[in-house]
């Protein structure tokens, strides 16, 4: 199984759901992250004080899957979170050891 | 005019010498006739008591007046709201979320202690005549000894005149712990207050208010933009000087916390205001009417000045400069709200909004001292500017009232001037000896990790946001 | 009854000819007695001026009365509370996090700009004789010239009702924004409403209010169900059409941000209201009294009418519904306060509460525009149920004062239904005009990419909230 | 005292065979003069009726002082403020985040609904004569018949009058809230505050004010320390204990979620508070005057000596402290303020401050009940402090107005405590069965999953806070 | 030495918090998160609109220990935080390399 | 590849990232946790109710990046982060499998 983390833009989240759920993902969990990298921040002005921002808004989805859907959703991912600018995003893949399923104690894919 | 310098000399001359013989300077010649009188004095805008004393002795005992006293109670109440909640949010949304809830316990509670040190002696050093009748008033009114529900002050019973000038010796200090918010004990805050209402605010409300000398030079300041907006502004000055810089000033982002906070307060400042300028003319008359519109101009005018600056300079026009253009505004109608008309008003208020935007940004980084509400920006600058301005756009060409007979707008501005420098230097002196004092009792400014972890933790043992779940 | 038809087709002719002869068709044998008389003739919510012309000519002029002055100072601070901050807060609160500095900045801004116009041309032309009387003004008070703080009007200075009526022209544009919030470019604002003060505000004001063609009609709108509400709900009609849908309208979901900020501003609209409507009586007396009660009882009313519409139909009973049945109650009652008795207030709330909550949901969704903080649904509409249930509810068996002799029920509604369709024809059809005139001139809609972004930072340069560390 | 233990007595007894003899026992000799009395007495805070008959009859009819009106639709507007926005933020900002809503909206349909009961049963049943006038008022004003635009109750018009208490009838049942706050439900809310309204309100209401027994036994109440604090203040802690303890109460964290807005209420029903004590004057006068000076000395005295206990014994000054002071010493003086002078004022809240503090903490923990808002702690305790108080410093040696001709202050202060024994046990007993009756029909509890997920979510389907991008 | 996320129910919080610190648990990091799974979302009404609310707050707590205490502290996490509906949460259970305690520079187990 | 994932102190967030990006890190992402551990609450006071605060506000930075980088960030992390006082936080590594940059499609070691 594996762990894939997902940073991508915040208005992306609900299209990203939908292809994740296309392929067969039924759960995520999502955090409100900050992102700092190529992506150019904006500028804030307070009483002509000047501030560059340079963390910019950014959501994390976070799956665990089965070895053998992670391509599909990793294309999914990418093709639903696309948008061609700079600050799009990355996918990280991580070995994913267990999963336990808290209500059943069920581990493994079933756990899912 | 020579005769003016003298009396700036003179002044200077009596601070030096702490206050000892100030009084047989200026004291002389004036006779006070008591608060009937102060009060037509303070509606007049400081019109020379000389003037007015036959007048007031000729008249009958005034009676209460239902209407001028249900104006007078509700003005009180909209100076109250200034402070608490207005003042507080315009100030708390500004800072970072660590420190929200000491700003607003800060202004909070110095309300409620000079609303308490004001009955107590403030009201009576202020508003009484006194053996130092040129700066203190006397302590006659003690405890508020001899006023009972039938006392009166013009057509207004006393004690609404006493509570309406009580809300403006809670405001006054507040406005001061905007320059060195989020790195202040505060016990110091509360021990600053109470020796700066003594020490600088009730001296200037005598001298320009209650009978002292600036009053008998016939300096105008119809609702205190020297009283209470000068002499805050310039101890706000002092004090973010003597405290120092926050940490980590000019290399960290200090972004305010909530601006829609700051924004409520602004806009409560403004409408509460009214009960701050329109109230000063303690009546509901047809003056009181052209005070209500002058206010909103200006302030109108001043909020379209910063805000146009910052869109043709930065690029941007933003919300918390049209909050700043109004107090800016509504700082610079004070002292001139009796005596301009409407479209001396919105010039004012034009040229308010641009010096104060400049004050906030170049004058204090050309100094770089770090004002963290800009309030010597806002109130100190945007007061000189309606002081000054008044005895400018007061002339009947700029639609105003005129000046007395044989004034002339050269006469009414040095005047001006000097009832400005008077107050800048008494404030100025008496403010780093009083911060001196509070520095040696209690300290004025907390530790570094405390002031890192943000004073609503470490000082008040509370946490403003508690959202989770 | 033919007569008003033939001054409803008189005002569409007169409206395509773009106001060339409207003049000629109506202004005929009115004679209008200035500023004293329209004092009178809006607080007796505009009873034909014919009847009133011989009064106010044998009246010594009125002196001024302190207890009346004195409310409607407060009346007019309360009017600029509603708007700010209570609606910039009602509609901030409504839209999401990042367009939340936008919204209160419009409404901040557009107050201030609209109090500067409404001192250098707008009252002037709504409140003075003009050439165009049927319609417009004239120039007589261009800059106020001609008032000063002894020019009265009615019992109170003339500055106060000058300024009453100001806070009036500020609130009534910053309505609109709410139609296209989220998706507006900031000088598109400012730009509409001055141009939609000069040619739709004044000009209903005039007609309604300031002896033009409708007074004379004998409609009643007695604190501003036509002039300002419908008024404004029709041009926020036409406006969020004209702008289009909020990108995302219909699949995203846009809750409200801050649910509590909306309370906060409908509480504030409710407080400020009274001195909306009481302040229309322009008099502290027994009208006033009753208008009071109206107030609180309609409001109340339709609290519970949309609540329990709700807590039926969905099965909830939400805070945001309370809120709006509280604007829409006050919204209603405004044209009718001084007519109904407070059992007819209570069913007229009851009415527009239910009335507006299918407004704001069945009929918006029927029609598919997308007003995001359905200006239409609630001020326009409560603003119909209002001015046309003020025709049924003032009749004596509803427990209101009545009609005029030889009025029937039947007429004065009819003549409600026309004043309310000439408003809605006449702003209809301008404030087309207008948002064309803006979108050449700055556009009206800001970028993709910038709306996406949210309008407080790509417009504003600034950040709401800032809660890092 | 003899004649006053009877009463009690006679009450206890009245209340055990369901008031149908209670009218016997005390209504005997009293004659009641109606309206224009009421007011008058009223504003004597509760003197005796035989006195005032001879000077009412004899007076001409009074007429409208508009400056008296002026003045009162403002106390009236500022009452409503209170509750909405000022009480439901100061409640709100205190309760977990997932519960802000269902408080908002509890106190805001709460003030809805009573304004309707007011209007059509319960001003008359308050204020009017009637059978049971010890107790209860009659039927002759249901739906406001009897009332329009020129009736008189004093200077005011009687609407402006019926409406300002209105206002009383709205925020009194509104305060109970707090008590059982994030536990109740909605329908619970709403069909307890009106059979409260009904069956303790009014008929307290109407013993003290309106004529009944404990007017004419001289119990002096200003502006409702027993009438809205004791009150309130006992059925919220009949309520606490009767719907149970907050699930995790004691082993969770249950810190208040936005202290800022606590603050803001806080300082809106410190502002607020003076249409509530000034207005109970019912005009614009030197007493008016007095109460306005001592409502603010009496709560800023509180202020500081909350703020200061907390200080020396838990070593932090809180802000919550701070605003809970304000609201402690405002309460405390509202029986009061008419009576004691500025420095009376400032004893009594400073000593409401420390009691409060220990009636929240001390008292509490003791008993154990779970009162999550503290209304017993601050209004009810506060109350009884300020009605027992008023007993002591009115006397002349503290300031005060001194008693009436032959009443001692043992007298007095026996009276005032009679006062309160009769409130507590009626309300006491008749709130259990107004619970227990809600209990049997709506329940008043939620589910353990609806509680546990929050009432915003479960009750209102709404979110306050949605800053999710 | 393992890295555990287990996604739980925000009230639950301070239970598990107990349970670990019972199985020797010293230390951990709670991140506010926003789950979609099989748990059914909530319906919002705004103004007659309604929406699906479909991520529902949870609490993602990252707990890093040795091997030895791995199954102790699962056992103690689904324990407590477990009451048998749908939305109770998953644990995964991922491989981790090596600690370092920021203030002393120690590293591995004696860094936990 | 690794995955780092930092507990600093919220006010160290931008010597951390000075130090990152002094050793060539080119992006990270952040996230505003609580942390539990050895370090002391605070009390908090709510009329007179006190409250032990356990949970204390703390940052996790998140950056992927290259083995041959990996000691030169840790130390740039250690050394920039530090206090010496109890709270300064720690420091995970773990394996990464892979990394996409969803703008172009990219993995492996030009995705970062
Ligand atoms: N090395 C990294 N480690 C962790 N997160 C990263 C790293 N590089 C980038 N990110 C995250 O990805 C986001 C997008 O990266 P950025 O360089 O702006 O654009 P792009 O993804 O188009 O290359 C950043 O805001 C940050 O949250
Ligand atoms: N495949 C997954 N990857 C990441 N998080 C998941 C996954 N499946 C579920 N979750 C998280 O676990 C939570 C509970 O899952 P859910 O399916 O609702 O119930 P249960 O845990 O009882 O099966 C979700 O809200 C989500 O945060
Ligand atoms: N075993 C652990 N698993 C996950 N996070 C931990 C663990 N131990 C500590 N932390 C995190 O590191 C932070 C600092 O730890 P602490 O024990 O307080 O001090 P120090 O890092 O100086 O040993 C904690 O607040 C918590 O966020």
């Amino acid at each position: 199984m594996k762990l894939i983390s997902a940073i991508i833009r915040p208005f992306k989240l609900d299209d990203v759901r939908e292809a994740l759920s296309e392929v067969g993902v039924q759960g995520l969990t999502v955090t409100e992250v900050k992102g700092f990298g190529r992506q150019k921040g904006h500028t804030e002005l307070y009483r002509g004080a000047e501030y560059v921002v340079d963390f910019l808004p950014k959501i994390k989805i976070e799956v665990a899957l089965e070895d053998t859907v992670l391509e599909k959703a990793l294309s999914a991912i990418e093709t639903s979170a696309r948008t061609g600018k700079i600050g799009d995003g990355k996918i990280f893949i991580q070995p994913l050891e267990q999963v336990l399923r808290i209500r059943t104690g069920e581990s493994g894919e079933s756990a899912l | 005019m020579f005769k003016r310098i003298l009396y700036l000399v003179g002044i200077v001359a009596a601070l030096s010498g702490l206050m000892a013989q100030a009084n047989s300077d200026v004291q002389s010649d004036a006779f006070h006739d008591g608060l009937i009188l102060l009060a037509d004095n303070h509606a007049d805008g400081g019109a020379t008591l000389s003037e007015e004393v036959p007048v007031a002795m000729a008249e009958a005992e005034p009676a209460l007046d239902s209407g001028d006293t249900a104006w007078m109670i509700m003005a009180t109440i909209l100076v109250i709201m200034m402070s608490i909640p207005g003042l507080a949010l315009f100030y708390g949304g500004l800072v970072r979320a660590k420190n929200m809830l000491s700003v607003l316990m800060q202004v909070f509670v110095t309300v409620s202690l000079m609303s308490i040190l004001w009955a107590i002696y403030g009201y009576s050093l202020a508003a009484t005549e006194g053996p130092l009748n040129a700066i203190y008033g006397g302590f006659s009114a003690l405890f508020l000894s001899g006023i009972d529900d039938t006392t009166m002050s013009g057509t207004i019973p006393e004690y609404v005149f006493m509570t309406f000038q009580m809300t403006f010796a809670c405001i006054t200090p507040a406005l001061i712990v905007g320059a060195f918010a989020e790195r202040i004990k505060f016990s110091a805050v509360l021990l600053f207050s109470a020796l700066w209402l003594t020490f600088c605010y009730v001296p200037i409300w005598h001298m320009v208010w209650g009978g002292g000398f600036l009053s008998q030079l016939g300096a105008i300041d119809f609702a205190g933009g020297t009283v209470v907006h000068i002499n805050a502004g310039v101890a706000a000055l002092v004090g973010c000087i003597l405290v120092g810089k926050r940490m980590g000033y000019g290399s960290e982002a200090m972004p305010p916390h909530n601006l829609p906070f700051t924004m409520i307060g602004a806009s409560l400042l403004w409408v509460g205001w009214f009960g701050f300028n329109v109230g000063s003319e303690l009546a509901a008359d047809g003056t009181a009417g052209m005070v209500l519109a002058n206010t909103q101009l200006a302030t109108s005018a001043a909020v379209i000045s910063w805000v146009m600056l910052e869109w043709f300079s930065k690029g941007k026009p933003t919300m918390l400069g049209a909050a700043s253009g109004a107090i800016a505004g509504l700082v610079a109608i004070t002292p001139a709200c009796g005596s301009v008309g409407p479209m001396g008003a919105i010039i004012l208020g034009l040229i308010a909004g641009v010096v104060c935007l400049w004050a906030c940004t170049g004058l204090k980084s050309m100094f770089g001292y770090d004002d963290s509400l800009d309030v010597f920006g806002v109130h100190g600058v945007g007061g000189i500017v309606g002081a000054v301005g008044t005895g400018i756009l007061m002339a009947p060409s700029f639609g105003g009232v005129g000046y007395d007979d044989g004034i002339t707008m050269g006469g009414q501005t040095t005047t001006q001037i000097i009832a400005v420098l008077v107050t800048i230097i008494w404030t100025g002196i008496i403010s780093v000896i009083l911060y001196k004092i509070v520095d040696g009792i209690v300290g004025l400014r907390p530790s570094e990790e405390e002031e890192r972890e943000g004073l609503d933790k470490t000082t008040h043992g509370e946490n403003p946001y508690n959202t989770q779940p």
